[in-house]
């Protein structure tokens, strides 16, 4: 269905995602959002594992990106939940803001 | 063929940079929605029909409405424009940099030594340690859900059941903090 | 002498006066100043009576063997080619005469302190110390091994500050008592240096044994003559000679009797010992000698110049006894041993015996030293004066008196040996030194006990008490006659002194000094007296008949020279500029910058750069999620890269 | 019979403190009994065994060990559990036990507060101290050697004095910047000596070090052979123990910190201990580096000698006088032992023994002058004896002792040290000799200001020692004397060892040590 | 079309035996389960009960560790080579299952204090060990990942257990978003690792690498970015700023816990992946790992000189500890003593450190915690064995004879001089100097008398828990200082018997 030809392409995409998730992480305030752009780089990870898989003939790749899938939704869980607390102890979404303890 | 996988690939880098540069948190998450769901699509188009199905239903559907959930919850009308700071700088020069680095790494099989795909080399090879390596046609057969299903309830049996523990304490931990109590210290 | 005899005399010398000052030290508080009077005389006067045995025995020991040595432990030994001493002590006539000497004037010296210290609270310590000084000094004498010897050496220093500092609330005498022995120390040190070098190249430090050995050394070799040299700077620490000697004056701060005692009679002298006692290895080193010679000389001279100007009256006795130490250093330093120390024996007697004089008369005026606020004393302390115009006429060297004997006798050795090319040079010097040595203790004697009273205490001054009077009288009978059958300075008299010590310096290589022959010595003797009898005159003339001439004479002496004198040549600035001060100044400089700013520095300076490192990595820290990650993200980069891009290749 | 002897001799203060633990605290009684008793058991010990020693037979090469223990420690690293007694370690051994025995009747019942924790640290040190001089094993020596801070800095930082902070933290930087460097040398060692041992012996006879090169990046030291830089390591670290200027600073401030009953066996035997380990492991490991660098080492005791003098005449405080006093004399020590002559390094085994006695008395007169007049500038004291006139005699004993006055134990050991200094070179015996001068100087100064003079305001009310403080400190002006006219037995015992280390070092043929 | 009924690849199940050997992890799982039913049960003021609960399954769960490191022999790979069961593991359980143990025992009297007393936060460090103990066994990238998040996550929730401390929270926070930052590299890390050898499995990449004669960039990029994950969770120099904050924000018994846990846990995985997983690659690994290590000593040690809060100071020093660790892990390919090192320093850190922690536990007051160094002035007048106890644990950090902390450091040092890299140990040695300097302040503090105008901070009573744990923790770091051989040898078995390589 795909062919080999394709898979740099994939793996670029791949690295592209990543480096945008991390580069979101870099600058948005809003812990949600960095949130999001964890998810970005997790699910780029998944890109690379399942191509890999795909061209290596394994299985491994996609019983990998499966567990990562669950990961990201536990750590989004809980994630969501702290920034839920936090909200309600009146801060403000921002990531800047939590920078009480320093130094 | 090409043109639908060129496409859908473009489709998740743009609504990756949506994700990253809109000024509405809901954006975002709409972004993310498009970038996940495109990649679902990519997974299909790779053979991985399970992993196409989890994508879907956990990530665009459970998470991304927990997200959107949230969101709603919380700031319905905040505004967070990105902060184009020096870490955007340092950001988008990453980018650039590894995405550059990674594709042509990639496109040419680069190599300290001979040869080049060494993955594909290794599961060619009658390696004796690549037990789990089948056959394309193994791992395509029966559209895939049922090798890999059969393998996460065999040999991936314990990575599988760290990820229910996982979930559980994921659970306990979101009840625990958002719990609201009246039991104070 | 058998050894057995030997070591019971040695043990007995030193342990009655130790015992003493034990005694003294310990239960003398207690048991009140009878006691201690009685326990600190008493143990003297038991070691005197030792000396004298062991005198007699040296004198009736068969010649050969008139010097033995006892060991009374191994005091330390570190194996076989390495240092190796032991607890020796010799007997030999030296060492007897000395022994004879510091005990026999010594006592007379306790009993005169007896009553002189009568009023004193610290008469224990006082005794302690000054019994401890007389072990400590006989131990000196009698020693037989380099090594105890110099331990010896340094016990009397230490006695000598303490009795200095006897009346420690005064600061003057705090400060003199540590002048004294800091420059003790500095000729301990020359002489254990000396002693490193004796050791390393003859093995042993067991004076006999480095006498037999050192022979072999080469005659004037560079060796030889360090080693004399190393020892006559301590010879010169002790004895208060050029350049050591600015102690010795302030030393007078202490009681009269320890002046008369250690500063004039035992323990400055024992410059003069050592010399002698090392003769073979002097002998063999012209330049030592001539250096020691004409130290000796020069101290003298200059001592004399002082002494005429000083008005402290035990000041101008510590002149006198510098400048006639100084005579005996340069009558060992052109090898006239025996001559040297029959001055000492001498001088120990007249020196002792002015010291208590004056201090009759300070006690009798109530501890005023300065001379000019005396006079006219002569008729109210009789026996005092003629006892010290005995021993003025003794020092001046005027005939038929000790000194006259033993300074002509030692003035005659000068005519025919010294050091260069022209020898007699430093005898006319000498002959000088006689003038001089009339006029200031002239000077003194008209000052104190002539003219008119200066002031009421004179009119109030009563002589004496008895136990403080015999000793002087005593000793200025003695400054008449003693030296009356010991030895004639006119050739072919009697020598009996000389003829004792003979076999001492018979051994070893030959002493340079020759006997001068009957013309020479005939003539040097009517020179030398005349010399004497001028000084003398000279002084009645101006001091006692108040002659302007002379007066007017000296007026027209340089500006700088009675300055100079008064001032004492100004030794004491030079060393505080050219020593104290500066080592004072490097030792603030030390404390002020050195040590905080260089010594602590370095480590401070290290600690205050972490400080600031600290700081800056600190501000790493700034709390803020997206710098954290900022820093993860190029980290990582930068990582991959490094590791892809050049480690890889 | 078959006692461990030289374990009991560490063993019995570590029981001794266990057993405190269940002493109650306010029986302070029974607590000082303890101490006391478990001293007095340590000291009768080491006395039977420093008095039995030249009636042994020693162990075979390299070095001659009279009394000899090896068990098992970590058998993984070849390490061992290998005490032993030589000439060498046995007279500190003593003074280790003496002094310890000492600072356990200085401590006071009335004035100590929380004397129970002082006594468990006391004895604690006292335990390191004797494990340092007897092991034989150069990780379980390090672990002593560092282990020994422990409890010092407990009693440092709990009974120290006013600036005790500082001064705590300079003195353990200080030392185990040093010990570390010293740490690395001893793994270097193990690693490249063939015989993958810690054990001394072993090291000894081993072939020695292979000749890799250490490469430090961005550092050049083409000059030196790896050998020469394993013996910078322990050198350091015994430099900065003994201490050798420039690495002095942390000793005056800590012993002004210090409190003064513990100065007794601080000053007494830790700072030999710098001195110890540089015969011990100096001369038989690194013989072609000692050799080496002598004449470099030497000028920095010649060095430590003037600068401590120097520094000593400008002090003001009592304490810190006595402190710089004590690094020159630690300098006249580190003189002898860089002699590398026999006659050198016995008399620095003499100057440690004596310097132990008398620092130890110097420190408690300081103490109880400190006490009685409540200030330590000697400015403002003045004509004590007359109040003090026992305390007085004592002083002067300590004093004379302390500037080498012949006749004096202080005198045995600068003499024989400045004869090997000569024999090294004539230079550096004469500018010890100078220190000499300076001693005498700064001692005298301090003793007639605090003693004569016109008393001084403070010294009013001053009372003389108690029988029982003249009871610390007669003993020890008594061996002042007595070491000073026989100081035979010192040179004796140390004798054969001596020959043995020296030997060893300057490359003659090593005989077993016997006595004859 | 599915018209097959047999299965195209052959499934084989795991086997009795596969489960028995994850006996400890499953009884800590179990336990996990089980305490979150009790405390349905259990009545509030009651809740010291779940804390004895939780500790019987540790007790259990280490007791099942203590057959496994007999039953284990020279080890083997369970699961399919998911997980090991070897002594290694083992070892690194049993250190872990004691500090998890100290741990529980000390938090009923600090959270009842702080108000925080619920039945999750037992159940979440039972969690939480488990995860660290599959950590340990992991024999694969994914059981690696996994377990790392499983602790991550039930770290992250206790992190911010502190429901009404914002602190806490921002701690928490802070920790989650970094986390699963370090999380993605991680990931894309063992993305490139499966990609380019074709494995999971540590075994296979292992042997993969050995006969492969090729080095691509991908897969150095991918080892490299799997160190960076784990270095991130280990706190080593430059992916530990977080830990400061988060150590100082956590509430003080999870910081005690995450401390030593989380090290140890990842050293473990570190260990088993770069010294016996990646050596065919270590030239190219060992000069990032080099440079991390000296940089965590170095920024570890120097940042903690000027620090006034004692937790961020513990931070700190916890941040140089794990720079001294990574010697060993640096020089481990050519040296086993390395890994002994690794070993035997984790369990001197873990007693040494949990005991220092459980001093500011232990003595914190009510309703706030003892952080400044200000509480700590004077502690040693009205706390004197309190005080004695934590001024020896501060020296056993700064590597004193005969603590533990000393052995740590002598192993990894000879380590490196033994393997040749000199230049590592004077970092070390170096470091350590300085890192004496901040130690020493702290317990000197202890012993100056608080300031006149300053109030002396209101110390608890040490209840018998927090007595019995300090007292432990003193023994232990004595023991380890001196009977160096109980787990010295231990530790050599363990390494003797570490998978992949050592089944062959």
């Amino acid at each position: 269905m795909i062919s080999t030809g394709a898979f740099p392409y994939l793996l670029g995409l791949s690295a592209f995602l990543f480096t945008i998730g991390a580069a979101g992480v870099l600058i948005r305030r809003n812990p949600i959002v960095v949130l999001m752009c964890i998810e970005l780089m997790l699910n780029a990870g998944n890109i690379a594992l399942i191509a890999y898989g795909r061209f290596l003939n394994s299985v491994e790749g996609q019983i990998f990106a499966f567990m990562v899938i669950v990961v990201a939704a536990a750590e989004v869980v809980v994630g969501l939940a702290l920034v839920t607390a936090i909200f309600r102890l009146g801060r403000e979404l921002d990531v800047d803001d939590l920078s009480e303890m320093s130094e | 063929m090409t043109a639908l996988i060129a496409v859908v690939m473009a489709l998740a880098a743009i609504s990756a940079i949506g994700v990253v540069l809109s000024p509405q948190t809901i954006y975002s998450a709409l972004s993310l929605v498009v970038t996940v769901t495109m990649i679902s699509v990519l997974f299909l188009l790779l053979n991985a029909q399970f992993l196409f199905a989890v994508q879907l239903i956990i990530y665009a559907g459970a998470v991304m409405v927990l997200f959107v959930f949230i969101i709603a919850l919380l700031n319905p009308e905040a505004e967070d424009r990105p902060a184009l700071d020096y870490r955007a700088m340092i950001g988008l020069a990453a980018v650039a940099a590894v995405t550059i680095l990674v594709f042509v790494t990639a496109r040419n099989g680069i190599t300290y030594g001979s040869g080049g795909f060494r993955g594909q080399q290794v599961g060619a090879a009658s390696n004796p340690y690549h037990t789990f390596a089948f056959g394309a046609d193994a791992v395509n057969a029966a559209g895939n859900v049922q090798t890999v299903a059969g393998q996460l309830f065999t040999t991936y049996l314990l990575p599988f059941e760290i990820t229910s523990l996982l979930l559980l304490v994921a659970a306990i931990g979101a009840v625990y903090l958002t719990r609201r109590t009246k039991e104070a210290a | 002498m058998s050894v057995d005899v030997a070591s019971t005399l040695v043990l007995l010398i030193l342990l009655f006066p130790l015992g003493g000052a034990a005694l003294n030290a310990l239960l003398g508080p207690r048991l009140g100043r009878q006691f201690v009077n009685v326990v600190g005389t008493a143990s003297i006067l038991a070691s005197f009576v030792v000396a004298t045995l062991l005198l007699a025995n040296v004198v009736g020991a068969p010649s050969g063997h008139s010097s033995i040595t006892v060991r009374l432990w191994q005091w330390l030994n570190l194996g076989s080619g390495n240092l190796s001493v032991g607890m020796d002590f010799t007997l030999d006539p030296l060492s007897a005469i000395m022994a004879m000497v510091i005990t026999g004037v010594g006592f007379l010296i306790h009993v005169y302190s007896v009553g002189y210290m009568e009023h004193d609270e610290g008469i224990a310590r006082f005794f302690a110390y000054m019994n401890f000084f007389i072990f400590s000094m006989l131990g000196l004498v009698l020693a037989g091994d380099l090594v105890i010897l110099i331990i010896g050496w340094a016990l009397v220093a230490f006695s000598s500050y303490v009795l200095i500092g006897f009346w420690h609330d005064r600061p003057s005498a705090v400060l003199a008592a540590r002048k004294a022995f800091i420059t003790q120390v500095v000729g301990d040190v020359a002489m254990v240096i000396a002693a490193f070098l004796i050791f390393l190249n003859a093995h042993t430090l067991s004076l006999p044994n480095v006498f037999a050995r050192t022979a072999a050394f080469p005659s004037g070799g560079i060796l030889v003559t360090g080693i004399c040299v190393l020892l006559a700077i301590g010879a010169f620490a002790k004895s208060a000679q050029f350049p050591l000697h600015t102690w010795l004056p302030d030393a007078m701060e202490g009681p009269t009797p320890v002046s008369a005692l250690i500063h004039a009679a035992t323990m400055v002298t024992a410059g003069v010992y050592l010399i002698a006692r090392f003769h073979p290895l002097f002998n063999l080193a012209p330049v030592a000698e001539g250096m020691v010679a004409c130290v000796g000389i020069g101290t003298a001279l200059m001592a004399g110049v002082i002494a005429l100007s000083q008005i402290d009256i035990k000041r101008v006795i510590a002149y006198s006894t510098m400048s006639q130490i100084g005579l005996m250093i340069y009558a060992v330093g052109i090898g006239a041993y025996s001559a040297g120390l029959f001055h000492f024996a001498m001088h120990s007697v007249f020196k002792a015996l002015l010291f208590m004089a004056a201090g009759n008369v300070i006690h009798a005026l109530r501890d005023e030293q300065d001379i000019r606020l005396m006079g006219g004393l002569s008729a109210r302390m009789r026996w005092t004066q003629w006892s010290f115009l005995s021993g003025s006429l003794a020092l001046a060297g005027i005939p038929i008196f000790a000194g006259w004997f033993s300074k002509e006798n030692l003035l005659g050795f000068g005519t025919v040996s010294g050091p260069g090319a022209a020898p007699w040079l430093l005898y006319v010097v000498g002959v000088g030194i006689n003038v001089l040595t009339g006029l200031y203790a002239f000077r003194l004697w008209a000052v104190v006990f002539q003219g008119e009273p200066q002031t009421a205490r004179v009119w109030a001054a009563k002589e004496a008490r008895r136990v403080m009077l015999i000793p002087v009288v005593m000793l200025g009978v003695l400054s008449l006659i003693v030296a009356w059958p010991l030895q004639w300075p006119i050739p072919n008299a009697v020598r009996v002194f000389t003829d004792f010590l003979a076999p001492v310096f018979a051994a070893g290589p030959p002493t340079p000094a020759a006997e001068p022959g009957v013309g020479l010595a005939t003539v040097a003797l009517v020179i030398g007296t005349l010399a004497s009898l001028f000084g003398v005159g000279l002084a009645q003339r101006i001091w006692v008949r108040g002659d302007p001439e002379p007066a007017a004479l000296l007026v027209r002496l340089p500006r700088g020279l009675p300055l100079l004198s008064y001032n004492k040549f100004y030794f004491d600035e030079l060393y505080d500029r050219a020593l104290v001060n500066p080592t004072r100044a490097v030792a603030r400089t030390l404390r002020r910058v050195v040590e905080p700013d260089i010594m602590d520095g370095w480590v401070s300076g290290i600690g205050s750069v972490l400080r600031g490192l600290s700081i800056d990595v600190r501000s790493v820290e700034t709390g803020f999620i997206r710098d954290y990650a900022s820093l993860f993200a190029v980290f990582a980069v930068l990582f991959v890269v490094i590791t892809v891009v050049f480690v890889a290749r | 019979m078959n006692v461990p002897w030289l374990t009991l001799v560490i063993v019995i203060p570590v029981g001794a403190a266990l057993l405190l633990q269940v002493v109650p605290r306010n029986l302070t009684a029974a607590v000082k009994g303890v101490t006391l008793l478990a001293t007095a058991a340590v000291a009768v010990i080491v006395g039977v065994l420093v008095a039995m020693l030249p009636h042994t037979v020693g162990s075979d090469q390299p070095l001659t060990f009279h009394y000899e223990e090896t068990h098992a420690w970590i058998p993984g690293i070849g390490a061992s559990y290998h005490l032993g007694l030589d000439g060498l370690s046995a007279w500190l051994l003593a003074l280790n036990a003496g002094v310890f025995l000492l600072g356990a009747l200085a401590v006071s019942r009335r004035s100590t507060e929380r004397l129970r924790f002082y006594c468990t640290l006391l004895l604690l040190t006292e335990a390191a101290t004797a494990g340092v001089l007897l092991a034989a094993d150069l990780l379980l020596f390090y672990l002593f050697w560092e282990g020994m801070l422990v409890p010092l800095y407990f009693l440092l930082s709990n009974y120290g004095g006013e600036k005790r902070g500082p001064a705590t933290l300079k003195f353990i930087l200080y030392t185990v910047a040093g010990s570390l460097l010293m740490l690395l040398s001893i793994i270097w060692l193990y690693v490249n000596s063939g015989a993958r041992s810690f054990d001394l012996e072993t090291l000894i006879t081993s072939s020695g070090p292979a000749q890799a090169v250490i490469v430090i990046p961005g550092i050049h030291v083409p000059t030196f052979t790896p050998q020469e830089l394993v013996f910078i390591g322990f050198a350091l670290a015994f430099a900065i123990k003994l201490p050798l200027v420039p690495f002095h600073t942390w000793l005056p401030d800590l012993y002004e910190a210090c409190p003064p009953a513990a100065l007794v066996f601080f000053a007494g035997i830790v700072s030999k201990l710098g001195a110890y380990g540089f015969i011990r492991f100096g001369l038989t490991l690194f013989p072609e580096p000692v050799n080496h660098f002598k004449w470099f080492l030497a000028g920095v005791a010649v060095l430590s000698i003037i600068y401590g003098a120097l520094m000593a005449l400008s002090e003001r405080d009592i304490k810190r006088i006595v402190a710089y006093a004590s690094i020159s004399h630690l300098g006249f020590v580190a003189l002898g032992i860089f002699s590398l002559t026999q006659n050198g390094v016995n008399g620095s085994i003499i100057q440690m023994i004596n310097h132990g006695i008398i620092i130890s008395a110097l420190f408690l007169i300081v103490g109880f002058i400190e006490a009685r007049t409540g200030t330590r500038d000697r400015r403002q004291i003045a004509g004590l004896e007359r109040r003090m006139p026992w305390l007085y005699a004592f002083f002067l004993v300590a004093t004379l002792a302390a500037l080498g006055m012949p006749g004096m134990n202080g005198f045995v050991g600068e003499f024989t040290i400045m004869l090997g200094a000569f024999q090294l070179n004539w230079v550096y015996a004469v500018l010890a000799g100078g220190g000499v001068v300076l001693a005498c100087w700064y001692m005298l100064r301090l003793h007639q200001g605090l003693m004569h003079g016109p008393p001084a305001a403070l010294v009013e009310r001053v009372r003389d020692i108690r029988m029982g403080e003249g009871l610390l400190l007669a003993p020890l002006a008594a061996l002042m004397i007595f070491l000073g006219v026989y100081p035979r037995p010192v040179g004796d015992l140390a004798r054969p060892a001596v020959t043995q280390y020296v030997a060893r070092a300057t490359g003659t043929p090593v005989l077993p040590a016997v006595y004859s | 079309m599915l018209a097959q009924a047999v299965p195209i690849v052959p499934l084989v199940t795991p086997s009795a035996k596969d489960l028995l050997g994850l006996l400890p992890e499953l009884i800590l799982g179990g336990g996990f389960v089980v305490l979150m039913l009790l405390d349905l049960v259990v009545p509030a003021r009651r809740r010291a009960w779940l804390a004895a609960f939780a500790f019987l399954f540790i007790a259990a769960s280490f007791g099942a560790c203590m057959w496994g490191w007999f039953d284990s022999g020279s080890g083997r790979a369970l699961y399919f080579g998911s997980i090991a069961y070897d002594k290694y593991a083992m070892f690194i359980n049993a250190v872990l299952l004691i500090s998890a143990a100290l741990v529980v025992i000390i938090s009923p009297q600090y959270l009842n204090r702080r108000g925080l007393h619920y039945g999750e936060y037992y159940a979440l460090i039972l969690a939480a060990t488990t995860g660290m103990m599959l950590l340990a066994g992991a024999m694969s990238l994914m059981v690696i990942f996994l377990a790392i998040e499983l602790l991550s996550v039930s770290l992250y929730i206790l992190s911010g257990f502190s429901r009404h401390e914002e602190r806490s929270q921002e701690a928490a926070l802070k920790y989650l978003l970094l986390g699963g930052f370090a999380s993605g590299f991680l990931l894309f890390g063992m993305a490139l690792v499966y990609g380019e050898t074709g494995h999971t499995q540590l075994q296979q990449i292992e042997a993969a690498l050995r006969v492969s004669t090729n080095v691509d960039p991908l897969l150095l990029a991918g080892v490299i970015l799997i160190f960076i994950g784990l270095a991130f969770k280990a706190s080593l120099v430059p992916f530990h700023t977080w830990t400061p904050d988060v150590y100082q924000g956590a509430p003080t018994s999870v910081t005690t816990f995450m401390s030593v846990a989380t090290k140890v846990a990842a050293f473990a995985v570190m260990v088993r992946v770069f010294t016996y997983t990646f050596p065919a690659v270590y030239a190219h690994w060992q000069a990032i790992v080099f440079l991390v290590a000296i940089a965590s000593m170095l920024v570890g040690n120097i940042a903690a000189l000027t620090q006034t809060s004692v937790k961020r100071m513990l931070a700190y020093s916890g941040i140089a500890q794990a720079g001294y660790i990574l010697i060993g892990v640096a020089v481990s390919p050519s040296e086993p003593l390395g890994t002994i090192g690794v070993l035997y320093y984790l369990a001197a850190y873990a007693v040494t450190n949990i005991g220092a922690f459980a001093v500011i536990t232990v003595m914190a007051g009510r309703g706030e915690d003892l952080d400044s160094y200000a509480g700590l002035r004077g502690l040693a007048y009205r706390r004197p064995y309190v005080a004695a106890a934590m001024g020896l644990f501060l020296l056993s950090l700064g590597g004193f004879p005969p603590t533990a902390g000393f052995f740590g450091k002598f192993f990894v040092f000879a380590a490196a001089i033994k393997s040749g890299q000199t230049s590592l140990a004077l970092w070390g040695i170096a470091t350590s100097a300085v890192s004496v300097f901040y130690y020493l302040r702290v317990a000197l503090l202890m012993y100056q008398r608080p300031a006149a105008d300053q109030p002396e901070y209101q110390w608890s009573r040490s209840t018998f828990g927090g007595s019995a744990v300090l007292l432990a923790t003193t023994a232990g770091t004595l023991v380890l200082g001196i009977l160096v051989t109980l787990v010295y040898s231990a530790a050599a078995a363990a390494q003797g018997a570490l998978l992949p390589v050592a089944a062959g």
